[in-house]
């Protein structure tokens, strides 16, 4: 029991970093980023060659995976996504752009880093054990502290500084905002670089814990999807919440029904699309036209 | 408008490019093979090491003058199609091998392309060499299809075998990700140890092939105490993130797996938690190499950046390939004559030190002789590098 | 509902391209790689003129895998286990996709926007992990070793010919995915111009009007899905047959996705533009083919600077109502 | 003669909120009727609680002695009582007589598969919407601009399109969802004869909610008064005018209540 918390909470707070810069792209733009979770394999790959390659301390390394995607989130607001939104008849169309993105990145990550998985040396040794009931090694611990940290961090920008007051009207209401004086072109891509940034931070913390590889892009997307869709899709606290109940799934679900193998993750899916079929908006979020 | 003219012109001229490529008429002393596999996206690794040792080995061959092949030397071409794991691209890429004129083909990786591409290749007389598994392929009524390595429903046995006798193993656990080819491994698996009279203590933990923390996947299996964990069909990019989750999970017992690793990975992966880890490859270990192989090393090191271990396996099959149409040059263009020569066929292996043979075996599996006789070295990851435990051979 | 001469001519022009035109082209290059890969290109077309559809009512639809890969194990199904004509199972496989469709989609249909598109994403993974777990579908070996459609005759008189006695099986694949698209096509066209297509668009465009107005929205929805999942899983049995074998990762989620691509790239308010985005998307990638490990770099490449300068789709090129803003 | 809607007992609640509480009232046939209040009062919650776009919470409205809340809109419409909504709500990428054609949907006498299949009825149809539509519009004097987008025309002129749609429906009672908010006062007094126009050339029963004071006046013949959700005041303009309550009401509120 303590162990299915331990790795609820653990695998939830990594969910929801995840899930965070997805959503604020969302909320922001209505952009459902496809190439998010390609985002946070270069995160990872960058730290990769930093810590794990060039012996650079960890940190550092982080700053430099957080400062890549920044600027790599930025150049792709201001001459992809906002011309093509500007552009389109049908907003939807920005998926198509996603995508083309996330395979253009995956096939950059596969030329640049190689087909290899990657795995730095781990930051601190040792397992925390008690008495074979919680397990968990330090660095696990570690993780999920800055994780967790980060979040905080994240909301407390989010609502204390003058940029995050700046993008959460512009989440809220973009004509608005431009009515109060707000420069949207400008924070559209600070936001975009936000999210990016963040995708590229939990990247770096999880290169120590889970290696990277290029195939992670596609399916952490999905997930990400998924857990945004639980919580309400550009909702930031939605994306926490969400994060939090599909790690608590996965932690319960492989925990008690490990026995039915096969079927673990189907339960999962089927009951995700119940609930929203049930609660259409998410948990928290707004319907979307 | 003219924006638009423009990139109409450069997409044609994109078009055309390719299509020219494409057409162009090849030399007559170029003897082209192929690989069908999958070169991108999660399972890139997979191909990539296939088609690396392909070219590594093609390239070698014809920086020291082209290979004989009765009167004619040829230059060796090796054509690339990247599958992306989808079979009805790798049925795709089949036809375009066809189109190519070639008749060796090398792959695909998976299960389900393996399957889709038969009806292509037996309609336009190709051998391919796929990386799969399923018996079906290789009995009568199919003929083309020859497995390019060891089985698991073959090297299962024998490294269960080895460890109940050397280590006193008596109890097993599979895991395996929720995908065909982990999943018909895992069955082959269980049916190898139940036969030896193993006691199969967790059979159903399988986890999605996403999966990036394995330890809530592993805490059941761990909870029922096996003496050998089993990763069925373990894909090199997960094997270091379950070795490590079993052992800080504190599991004492073996870990093994019948795919082939690469140490490198292992090593970043997983450190000297993968010490003890047991999995199946080629000729590699310093123990095994001939000469040859530790030069066919150098150069795929040398061409790519960064040798992969996994091509420890797959150097064989553009082996076999080349040195059967030697045996019988007629079967450059007839596939039959090939089928026939590889009843008889046989020839020194160039990467084994010692005496061992390239032949092809699959009587006992598959009725037929439709399998390359790899060496079935059984290797243990020990500080960064794979040791050699024992070889065997497969009938 | 007449057709102007135009209309006619470039029909005709189309239909002598596709069964005349090449033909004798692949025969004048020897090319016949491009009967698989058009043949391909016909029948993923099928599969995206359904996603197509519910773009029409306004619903973005990456779920279409789930279906095509229905479609492909129930026609598999029914002609290796139960023993049917492929050409009775390729309708039964729709119509299984249709149904299934209608379960689903009663409660799923509500759902709008990036809800109801996760939801589907959700759905492609349930049905491969689905069919990894059913005995009927033989879980993870799947169904291998599908015997090629047989022939059928009326009163003695051949309509289609055994597959099997073909010699050559690619043509006869290439024409019925043809004629099976083309048919496709034509009753999509049919249906976006019938008064059905206008309550769809008035859907699209404001459902509480339309619900005002008297259309019964969530009638029509389930209609609409029902019909794109029917395409979806005439698509993937179709594909079933050539291959000979079904998996439960033929269709995937990364096959949803292309099916939705298709659609973008072609241009949603187009009929014909997930045909030409299929052709783009799936020819270009084999055409590609040449440039080794940067095709995937190239490819995606040109998909972004199409997508930036004609965020419209490729059909708003010739169409000048693109260019109004 | 009995009335045409009837309103009874008509509550909806949201969570602990009261949007409308016990409102009863008629609607007679051929009647204009306004329903007025200041903001917040409950006047748009009770008109979708009339054509069933929200359920109510208790009470029914009935129409022709029969229960018309609570089912589906489309059904509601079926029946013939159709709102219009405010000038965003509209078929964008329609031109006007594509919008009005599509509307007449409810009088089609072909079947779906009819269309597809092109029989003969829907031959009939599409003839007589075509005509339908040229002949509403000439109506409401909207020919010159039935063949431009939606999504191009100025405010006056979606709002007319709204009326448009609605009336394309062929309905028997019509409700107008704020017809003349943000209009000058000659559009205003315009819109007040088209809607009268509509009552007595097309036999139509009118119900609106609606801001305008002068224009609520000048065009009903009886209104209702909503204050808080609940009805404080029904009769004729001059009653309503010289009503305290109503008065109270919206001096009490004339601080927020801009314009009217």
């Amino acid at each position: 029991m303590e162990q299915i918390l331990a790795n609820g909470v653990y695998l939830g707070s990594q969910y929801a970093m995840i899930a965070l810069g997805l959503t604020l792209i969302f909320a922001l733009m209505n952009v459902l980023n496809f190439a998010h979770g390609q985002m946070y394999v270069i995160g990872g790959f960058v730290t990769y060659t930093f810590y794990g390659q060039w012996g650079v301390p960890f940190v550092l390394a982080l700053v430099m995976s957080c400062v890549t995607l920044a600027i790599l989130g930025a150049l792709i607001e201001r001459y992809l996504f906002a011309p093509v939104i500007k552009g389109s008849a049908r907003e939807e169309s920005t998926m198509l752009l996603a995508a083309g993105i996330a395979f253009f990145l995956d096939a950059v990550i596969l030329l640049v880093f190689g087909e290899k998985q990657r795995g730095v040396p781990k930051i601190i040794d040792g397992v925390f054990n008690y008495d074979f009931k919680l397990i968990m090694p330090y660095d696990r611990i570690l993780i999920c502290f800055l994780a967790i940290l980060s979040i905080v961090a994240f909301i407390g920008l989010m609502q204390y500084t003058k940029t995050g007051r700046a993008l959460r009207a512009l989440a809220q209401d973009r004509t608005a905002a431009q009515l109060m004086g707000v420069n949207v072109d400008r924070y559209s891509m600070i936001g975009f670089a936000l999210g990016a940034m963040l995708a590229g931070l939990v990247g770096g913390l999880l290169v120590t814990i889970t290696g990277v590889n290029l195939g992670m892009g596609g399916p952490t997307s999905i997930k990400a999807f998924m857990m945004v869709m639980i919580g309400g899709a550009g909702v930031i606290s939605g994306a926490i919440w969400g994060g939090i109940i599909l790690g608590f799934m996965e932690a319960i679900g492989l925990a008690l029904l490990y026995q039915y193998g096969d079927i673990t993750y189907l339960l999962i899916f089927v009951s995700l699309m119940i609930f929203l079929a049930i609660r259409p908006q998410g948990l928290m979020g707004k319907p979307w036209g | 408008m003219k924006r638009r003219s423009l990139m109409k012109s450069a997409l044609t001229a994109v078009a055309f490019t390719s299509l020219m490529a494409s057409t162009a008429l090849a030399e007559n002393t170029v003897l082209k093979i192929g690989f069908v596999g999958v070169t991108s996206g999660p399972a890139a690794s997979w191909g990539i090491s296939n088609q690396r040792s392909m070219e590594a080995r093609a390239a070698w061959i014809n920086e020291t003058g082209g290979y004989k092949i009765g009167d004619v030397t040829y230059d060796i071409e090796i054509v690339s199609f990247d599958d992306q794991k989808d079979p009805k691209r790798a049925i795709a890429g089949m036809e375009k091998m066809a189109q190519e004129g070639i008749h060796y083909v090398v792959g695909p990786n998976v299960d389900d392309g393996a399957a889709a591409v038969r009806p292509v290749a037996e309609s336009n007389g190709i051998m391919y060499f796929p990386y799969a598994f399923p018996k079906s392929l290789y009995e009568a009524p199919a003929s083309n299809a020859v497995l390019g390595m060891v089985a698991n429903y073959q090297s299962g046995p024998a490294i269960y075998k080895y460890l109940m006798a050397e280590k006193g193993v008596k109890t097993v656990a599979f895991v395996a990700a929720n995908e065909s080819d982990p999943l018909s491994q895992r069955t082959g698996g269980i049916e190898a140890a139940t036969a030896l009279g193993m006691e199969v203590v967790s059979d159903n933990v399988t986890y999605q092939v996403d999966t990036t923390d394995f330890t809530p996947v592993l805490t059941p299996v761990m909870r029922a105490q096996p003496d050998l964990l089993v990763l069925s069909g373990v894909s090199p990019a997960n094997a270091p993130q379950l070795i490590r989750s079993a052992r800080e999970l504190g599991f004492q017992g073996v870990i093994s797996t019948e795919t082939a690793q690469d140490a490198g990975v292992l090593a970043e992966g997983a450190g000297d938690l993968a010490n003890g880890f047991i999995s199946v490859g080629g000729a590699s270990t310093p123990e095994l190499s001939s000469p040859m192989m530790v030069e066919f090393v150098e150069r795929y090191t040398k061409m790519f950046g960064e040798y992969n271990d996994e091509s420890n396996t797959k150097v064989y099959a553009l082996e076999y390939i080349l040195e059967t149409l030697k045996a019988d040059p007629s079967a450059i263009t007839d596939v039959d004559a090939f089928k026939t020569t590889m009843d008889t066929f046989e020839a020194p292996n160039p990467y084994m030190n010692g005496d061992a043979k390239l032949r092809y075996v699959g009587m006992s599996s598959f009725g037929q002789r439709r399998q390359v006789s790899v060496p079935l070295v059984v290797n243990v990851y020990q500080n960064g590098a794979f040791e050699t435990l024992f070889v065997a051979e497969v009938d | 509902m007449g057709f102007s001469g135009k209309q006619l001519m470039g029909v005709g022009i189309f239909l002598f391209v596709i069964f005349i035109g090449v033909p004798l082209i692949i025969a004048a290059t020897g090319r016949w790689d491009f009967y698989y890969t058009l043949t391909s290109v016909a029948l993923l077309a099928i599969a995206s003129a359904g996603v197509w559809l519910t773009f029409y009512i306004g619903r973005i639809n990456i779920g279409q895998g789930a279906f095509a890969l229905i479609g492909a194990y129930v026609s598999a199904i029914l002609v290796v286990k139960a023993g049917w004509s492929f050409w009775i199972s390729l309708p039964a496989a729709g119509l299984f996709a249709a149904l299934v469709a209608i379960l689903i989609g009663l409660p799923i249909l509500r759902l709008r926007g990036v809800y109801f598109a996760m939801i589907t994403l959700v759905l492609t993974q349930v049905a491969t992990l689905t069919a990894l777990a059913l005995p009927i579908t033989n879980g993870a070996k799947g169904i291998s070793s599908i015997p090629l459609p047989s022939g059928v005759s009326i009163f003695g008189i051949p309509l289609i010919p055994d597959f099997s006695s073909m010699e050559n099986t690619k043509l006869a694949f290439y024409i019925t995915a043809c004629i099976l698209m083309i048919v496709t096509y034509a009753a999509l066209y049919r249906l976006v111009n019938s008064r059905l297509g206008h309550l769809c668009r008035s859907m699209q465009q404001n459902e509480e009007l339309a619900s005002s107005i008297g259309v019964n929205i969530s009638y029509i929805r389930i209609v609409i899905f029902a019909i794109s999942s029917f395409f979806g899983g005439i698509g993937g049995a179709m594909f079933g047959s050539i291959a000979q074998s079904v998996y439960p990762s033929s269709f995937q989620v990364a096959d949803s996705v292309n099916f939705m691509l298709n659609c973008f790239l072609g241009g949603l308010g187009y009929v014909f533009g997930p045909m030409l985005g299929t052709l783009v998307l799936y020819f270009g990638w084999d055409l590609l083919f040449e440039f080794g490990k940067y095709q995937m770099l190239i490819y995606s490449t040109i998909l972004i600077l199409l997508i930036r300068f004609l965020p419209n789709g490729l059909l708003s090129l010739s169409i000048g109502k693109g260019d109004k803003k | 003669m009995s009335p045409l809607i009837q309103v009874k007992n008509v509550t909806k609640k949201y969570g602990g909120l009261t949007a409308n509480n016990d409102i009863s009232f008629d609607v007679a046939e051929n009647e204009i009727l306004s329903v007025i209040g200041p903001n917040g009062a409950g006047k748009s919650t009770l008109f979708k609680m009339i054509s069933s776009f929200v359920p109510t919470t208790s009470g029914e409205v009935l129409y022709r002695g029969e229960r018309i809340s609570n089912l589906k809109p489309h059904i509601v419409a079926r029946k013939g009582v159709v709102r219009t909504f405010q000038e965003t709500t509209i078929f964008k990428s329609m031109t006007v007589r594509e919008s009005v054609v599509v509307a007449q949907h409810l009088r089609a006498k072909a079947s779906l598969a009819g269309y597809f299949w092109g029989s003969k009825a829907a031959k009939e149809d599409v003839d007589a919407f075509g005509k339908y539509a040229d002949e509403l519009l000439e109506f409401l004097g909207m020919s010159p601009i039935s063949n431009e987008q939606a999504s191009n025309l100025p405010q006056g002129s979606l709002r007319a399109l709204g009326i448009a749609i609605g009336l394309a429906t062929d309905p028997k009672v019509l409700l107008l969802d704020e017809p003349f908010a943000g209009m000058n006062h000659d559009e205003t007094m315009q819109m007040v004869d088209l809607v009268r126009s509509v009552r007595d050339e097309r036999g139509v029963t009118v119900m609106l909610v609606e801001h305008d004071m002068p224009a609520v006046m000048n065009i009903s013949d009886r209104i209702v008064v909503l204050n808080f959700g609940e009805k404080i005041a029904e009769g004729t303009p001059s009653e309503i005018q010289n009503n305290e309550k109503v008065i109270e009401a919206y001096l009490g509120s004339v601080d927020d209540e801009i314009g009217m």
